[in-house]
């Protein structure tokens, strides 16, 4: 089969899963998770060969797979819609098919598929009894759409394509944020989510718009892949002086990519996303959005960057792009310090985590990004999980002792380790893998190159920046795993806990792999000892999708040094702050930082600030403004008077002109058309013969022209 | 004169005899003799055009199969045709007009044909490798598959509609409705 | 030597002694043998510019063929029709059914 | 003029063309005269055998019914057809009246002429055949099928409504086992990769066709009876329903023309399986001496037709209903099937080179089997219906 057919066939499955649950399979719970696994599993065979074929092909930069159908037609040109594999979008499409299948495996195991339904369950509740899922495959058909959306934002080779599946996950996650509709909280995220999101979105599609008015194309090979086009972008000015039209449409589409991965200021949706199953926030904080801004800005590096040349100075679109990217770093991670809830902490280490990879994109660490959001991707996912199989155990410990407590909180936990190792040790392999664990987790390869990279090019307001929240990643992170795991079991439910059942678990051990393996493919070769054990393949095969590669940075102590102690550092700390804490023990933090604690653990109060900023005066200007002045006032008033006139000139022309006139007029042609159809109806005699003749006559007529006359 | 050109005049005229007998007879059983004498001619025509398998494909579908059906249907509608007097409509003057220019028009075209005066070129290959050839072309891609095919569904279609169309049982129905 | 004109002449005559009789007679049967006569004419001027200008090429009796197949399904839908008529109606004069008009 | 026991047809053809040159004529003239001579010998000698097929009929049929059969006039009764000739040439020809005169007196010209006409196309021998035309098979489907338009023409045109009832049944008869036997035709056409039937002779070199498509040659011999209207499928002209069927109001040479048409079509279809299926004139020694040849042909012909014979006197007559059924349900699927079957198994020989008797029986077996089969749950889905019916009226009876 040819391998661009295959390509188009990766998308497919899931949607059509979709399709079919909602519209047939949705009665049966194991037709429906069949379904979507089953269609996750074709799509995840053809995405590993499209990968295998993608990663054999010689200098797939330069001969993409690539094919496309005219979709829109334009004037003389037609809009061009297809698919693309190039190094960028072929590791991709790596991570995303193996996080999505493990994630739709775990899923199954989450809802408590095979127990009995409990009676007390009510749809868009999460049941409270250990229960199936009520809306079990309602879940199973969004997440497939969502995987759907997800593969075609990947595999699209042009920004249009690209959008839809953007726009198509934003709905998913927005369902599915609020797939327990039932909790007011729930409601609540979900709106947050979509409207945080859609702020973006606007300034992406505007983005979008430009692009297209600028160069007449969407297709990222024609944009992207000709310095023609880029250095002219680089070149014009843009509507703004400051920024030339590339760095005006970069920044546009940057902040698409802010809203959609949750960089400050938009970062206040992903926390609440929590409200989802936990599936669902792996699959929005791991596999697909977030990491489909990161991947937006690294796809869209070389507009970015345009201008901009290795070593140089940083372009301002750049500029913003690496400020903002530092400082949603070292921000989150300073909130997530201070979380109880296990979810919410991984949820800040992601916008944090996600900060390190657009910094990297804005100093133009382009390989780094890449890198970091692959391994990122797998150790994210882990760990979600992972905290879903915790909350799993906790749950049932608390409904065998039947208290009742917050199951997501760290406090109520402790322990584990025992009751659940599986968890326990994949976990603690996610954590490490995030907080950067020397040599052997992915994690520490990943932000040590985005590390190195900032410092080799001199970037030292980044480099600290993200160094210091690299330190307290490893601190939350070991605080997490300490509280979680380790001491001593600080409430019943926890004493109760219990291991998750296979379906959880495989996943994990998977993605446990992954968060391992997935580093030593990015080691480079001047590293010392074990470098170039393995050849750095990583930068070599990613980096063939710009134009001029980046050349591999030379090895540097100071960076490697400077990563290695935090992370150790980080991890130290938080395992003497947090190895043992009693039950009902109040945060170790809370004395030292006083007062700051509370503003961390309220988030900077940002949330409470959007609502006095934004949310109130619309409400307010709604109420009083539109609402009372305008509308009743204004609107309604003049419509009366319209309303009244007409009637006035309604009644005028009604007696004076309808009847009369109009009227008289509209029966004498009704009368007249009777009458003459009378008169002609004669001519339609109904026998054949004479239509023949008529017919044969005029065709005698028009041949003897032709023939006779004409020439 | 050869043997050819006498046989073609004689079949000519007793073909086109035929003919106006079978659009003048009022007898319709005769029409349908005359009609089956007609077609015979023509296959006598396409004989001596070297069109062998033609003018037997003409008697199999024509008057075996055609002719015979055209005159069963006779046979069945025999009381409709009985003591209706006239053979011709009211409006056969303009039939007859509308021929003659017909006739006339064709008539000039051939004069104003440049190949009129062709005489007929050998063979190329003979019968059996010609009829090779035309099965071959009827059924390739490149060539008469489509026609082929389409006829094909054409005959079958005609069948299934002759079968609804003469089915009594509609008949009833359509009667219950009037 | 036959010359192709008289061929075509042959083939004209018979096409308006069909035309005529399919405009001209009243029982429709008649004029379901007339539209046959008038196909074959045209079978006939097929055959001859086979004959006389392209004997290597199939395409003449190629198209005669088709127009056999599309005789054939006239004849029997054609016949049909009238079967099903003249048990409704009592009558195959053309002029007698007209249902359709006004 | 050893020539003449080798090849005694081609030699008396040289003979009169040499002699007709020597007065001195064209060499087209010749030929046509030499065509016409050669029609009108085939025609009469056709004709006159019509006799003893007559003779040898009544014969077999009352040995085979235990009677003695025509023993009076000549040796074994031999005569006995002359004489019944004389009778029917003195008889009176009536024309009954309303009667459509010319459709009237055309039908039986019609019914021999189609007959005589088939034999212009079998090759008898070697060197002896009418015209070696090469769609030979499409000829013997379109003339054959002319004598159905003779029969019609006598039904509908004699003005009786038996003779009507006759000709219904015959045209119903007649255009529905056209049909198998055109697609069994079709067979040798496709074994022998021709339409001419000299050439289908010619490629049963050795292995005639009845034992590649026995099938196909089982159908022909069954449709071309029906197509004949002969015993058992005689039900145009049964005695005990519709009195003599088509040509009931015929009288003298007329019935006598339909009377011989019959026998001779029968003797024909006889012929045509023998060529067709059987080899036709080939045998040890047929190229060398053509005489030979033409005995070989006769001897098969003659075979086939006792069947023939043997079928009509031993088989009971079918109603049309079982008629259509056979037809349409059983004959002409399974001669559909039967023609795929044969190409599959010759392009499987073909290209695989596997010995072609042994795939073409392998073919063949598989179809009867696959046919049996259906017929025994056709058989079963009947008696179910049947029953249910039985059941059905039961339940009812008391209500009514």
């Amino acid at each position: 089969m040819h391998i661009e057919t295959l390509i188009w066939l990766i998308p497919l499955p899931p949607v059509l899963a979709f399709a079919m649950i909602v519209l047939f399979a949705h009665r049966s719970n194991r037709l429906s998770h069949l379904l979507a696994i089953g269609s996750m599993l074709i799509s995840w065979g053809l995405a590993m060969v499209v990968f295998g074929n993608a990663v054999t092909t010689k200098d797939l930069g330069h001969h993409p797979f690539q094919v496309s159908i005219p979709w829109l037609p334009m004037g003389e040109t037609a809009f061009r819609i297809g698919v693309m594999i190039d190094p960028l979008s072929a590791v991709t499409l790596f991570f995303v098919a193996w996080t999505c299948l493990a994630i739709f495996v775990y899923s199954i195991g989450y809802h408590n598929f095979g127990k009995p339904r409990d009676p007390g369950d009510r749809p868009g509740l999460p049941p409270h009894a250990g229960g199936i899922e009520p809306m079990y495959a309602r879940f199973f058909a969004f997440i497939s759409l969502f995987a759907f959306g997800m593969l075609t934002l990947v595999l699209s080779d042009n920004l249009l394509l690209l959008f839809i599946g953007w726009e198509i996950m934003g709905l998913c996650s927005y369902l599915l944020i609020g797939f327990w509709y039932g909790k007011p909280s729930a409601r609540d995220a979900m709106v947050k989510a979509f409207m945080t999101t859609r702020v973006g979105d606007v300034f992406m599609l505007l983005g979008l718009a430009y692009l297209y008015s600028a160069t007449g194309t969407l297709s990222y090979r024609e944009i992207l892949f000709n310095e023609h086009v880029l250095s002219a972008l680089a070149a014009t000015p843009s509507v703004i002086p400051v920024l030339s039209t590339a760095g005006m449409i970069g920044l546009l589409l940057f902040i698409g990519t802010v809203g959609k991965s949750a960089q400050w200021p938009l970062h206040v949706w992903l926390p609440d996303a929590m409200e989802g199953p936990t599936p669902v926030s792996a699959m929005i904080h791991a596999a697909a959005m977030v990491s489909a801004g990161v991947y937006l800005i690294v796809r869209f590096f070389p507009l970015i960057t345009a201008g901009w040349h290795e070593g140089g100075a940083l372009t301002p679109t750049m500029t913003v792009i690496a400020f903002i990217g530092a400082f949603t770093a070292l921000f989150a991670a300073t909130i997530a310090l201070a979380q109880n809830d296990i979810k919410r902490v991984l949820a800040y280490s992601t916008i944090s985590q996600l900060g390190y990879m657009v910094a990297a994109v804005g100093i133009g660490a382009f390989v780094a990004a890449a890198f970091h959001l692959i391994t990122h991707a797998f150790f994210k996912a882990l760990l979600f999980l992972g905290s879903g199989s915790v909350i799993h155990g906790v749950e049932h410990g608390a409904r065998e002792t039947g208290e009742h407590l917050d199951p997501n909180d760290m406090m109520n936990m402790g322990g584990l380790r025992k009751k659940m190792p599986i968890t326990f040790w994949t976990f603690l392999i996610g954590g490490f893998a995030l907080s950067g664990f020397p040599l052997i987790t992915a994690g520490f390869w990943s932000k040590d190159e985005i590390l190195a990279d900032a410092f080799a090019h001199g970037h030292w307001a980044v480099f600290l920046t993200l160094a210091l929240a690299a330190l307290l990643t490893a601190f939350y992170t070991m605080r997490q795993i300490a509280l979680t795991f380790l001491g001593e079991p600080r409430t019943e439910a926890a004493k109760h806990a219990h291991e998750s059942v296979w379906t959880m678990t495989l996943p994990l051990v998977v993605l446990a792999v992954f968060a391992v393996g997935a580093g030593w493919a990015g080691i480079p070769e001047h590293f010392p000892v074990i470098g170039g054990l393995l050849p750095n393949w990583m930068h070599e095969f990613v980096s063939g999708s710009l134009l001029e590669h980046p050349e591999a940075l030379e090895f540097n102590p100071v960076p490697l040094l400077v990563s290695v102690a935090v992370a150790l550092g980080g991890l130290t700390l938080g395992w003497l702050a947090y190895r043992r804490v009693p039950a009902g023990g109040e945060d170790p933090l809370k004395r030292p930082l006083g007062p700051v604690h509370t503003v961390l653990k309220n988030k900077y109060y940002f949330d409470e600030f959007y609502a006095a900023v934004f949310v109130r005066p619309a409400y307010w200007l709604a109420e009083t403004f539109t609402y009372r002045w305008l509308d009743r006032g204004v609107i309604d008033g003049f419509l009366h008077w319209v309303g009244r006139t007409a009637l006035r000139v309604g009644s005028f022309l009604r007696n004076y002109v309808d009847l009369p006139i109009v009227n008289g007029a509209g029966d004498a042609v009704g009368e007249g058309v009777k009458r003459s159809g009378r008169i002609i109806r004669v001519i339609q005699t109904g026998r054949v013969q004479e239509y023949l003749i008529i017919g044969v006559v005029f065709a005698g007529v028009l041949i003897s022209y032709l023939l006779l006359l004409r020439p | 004169m050869t043997i050819l050109q006498i046989i073609f005049l004689l079949t000519a005229f007793l073909t086109l005899l035929a003919a106006l007998r079978v659009v003048t007879s009022p007898s319709m059983v005769h029409a349908a003799l005359w009609l089956i004498l007609a077609l015979a001619g023509v296959a006598v025509v396409f004989i001596l055009l070297n069109a062998t398998f033609l003018a037997v494909v003409q008697v199999a579908v024509y008057i075996d199969a055609i002719a015979i059906m055209i005159i069963i249907v006779v046979m069945l509608t025999r009381g409709a045709v009985r003591g209706q007097g006239h053979t011709v409509s009211k409006t056969w003057w303009a039939a007859a007009l509308s021929a003659l220019v017909m006739l006339t028009g064709l008539l000039v075209m051939l004069l104003q044909a440049p190949v009129r005066g062709a005489l007929p070129p050998t063979l190329p290959l003979d019968q059996e490798a010609f009829l090779e050839r035309l099965g071959q072309a009827l059924v390739d891609v490149n060539q008469y598959i489509l026609p082929f095919e389409v006829a094909s569904v054409l005959l079958v279609a005609a069948m299934v509609g002759a079968i609804i169309v003469a089915w009594p049982l509609f008949v009833r129905r359509g009667e219950e409705e009037r | 030597m036959i010359p192709l004109s008289w061929f075509l002449i042959f083939a004209a005559l018979l096409f308006c002694v069909g035309l005529y009789g399919a405009l001209a007679r009243r029982n429709a049967i008649a004029i379901l043998m007339a539209i046959e006569l008038m196909l074959n004419a045209v079978n006939i001027n097929l055959v001859a510019f086979w004959r006389y200008l392209g004997p290597e090429a199939v395409s003449g009796q190629a198209f005669a063929l088709v127009v056999f197949a599309v005789a054939a399904s006239e004849a029997a839908v054609g016949l049909a029709l009238m079967i099903s008529i003249y048990r409704r109606r009592h009558t195959v004069a053309v002029e007698e059914i007209d249902m359709m008009k006004w | 003029m050893d020539s003449f026991w080798i090849d005694p047809f081609s030699f008396i053809g040289s003979q009169l063309a040499a002699w007709l040159t020597g007065l001195g004529l064209a060499e087209n003239w010749v030929s046509l005269i030499l065509q016409l001579v050669g029609a009108l010998a085939l025609g009469t000698a056709v004709l006159m055998l019509t006799f003893l097929l007559i003779w040898a009929e009544r014969k077999i049929v009352a040995r085979i019914q235990d009677r003695l059969g025509p023993n009076r006039v000549g040796p074994y009764g031999i005569f006995q057809t002359v004489a019944d000739l004389l009778k029917l040439v003195t008889k009176e020809l009536i024309t009954p009246e309303g009667a459509d005169l010319l459709p009237y007196n055309l039908a039986p010209l019609l019914a021999v002429m189609s007959v005589v006409g088939l034999w212009a196309v079998i090759p008898m021998a070697p060197t002896l055949l009418g015209a070696d035309i090469h769609v030979g098979v499409l000829y013997i489907v379109s003339v054959g099928s002319i004598g159905t338009l003779g029969i019609l023409l006598a039904g509908l045109s004699s003005n009786n409504k038996y003779a009507l009832l006759g000709a219904f049944r015959t045209v119903a008869l007649m255009i529905s086992y056209a049909v198998p036997m055109a697609l069994a035709l079709l067979v040798p056409v496709l074994l022998a990769g021709s339409m001419s039937m000299q050439e289908i002779v010619l490629a049963q070199k050795g292995l005639p066709f009845l034992l590649l498509a026995p099938v196909a040659a089982l159908i022909f011999f069954v449709s071309s009876i029906a197509e004949v209207g002969r015993a058992p499928f005689d039900l145009l002209e049964a005695e005990s329903e519709i009195v003599a069927g088509f040509h009931i109001e015929y009288s003298g040479l007329k019935f006598g023309m339909f009377f011989v048409a019959e026998f001779l079509h029968a003797f024909t279809i006889s012929a045509l399986t023998a060529v067709l299926f059987m080899g036709g004139w080939r045998g040890p020694w047929a190229e060398q001496y053509t005489a030979l040849g033409f005995l070989y042909f006769l001897v098969k012909t003659s075979l086939v037709y006792f069947v023939v014979i043997w079928i009509r006197g031993s088989f009971p007559r079918i109603r049309i209903d079982q008629m259509n059924a056979l037809n349409w349900k059983l004959i002409t699927p399974v001669a559909l099937a039967g023609l795929v079957v044969t190409a599959v198994a010759e392009k499987v020989a073909l290209e695989l080179g596997a010995p072609r008797l042994l795939t073409h029986l392998a073919g063949n077996a598989l179809l009867i089997f696959a046919a049996a089969a259906g017929l025994g749950a056709y058989a079963r889905a009947a008696r179910r219906r049947s029953e249910l019916l039985a059941k059905a009226s039961k339940a009812e009876a008391p209500a009514g």
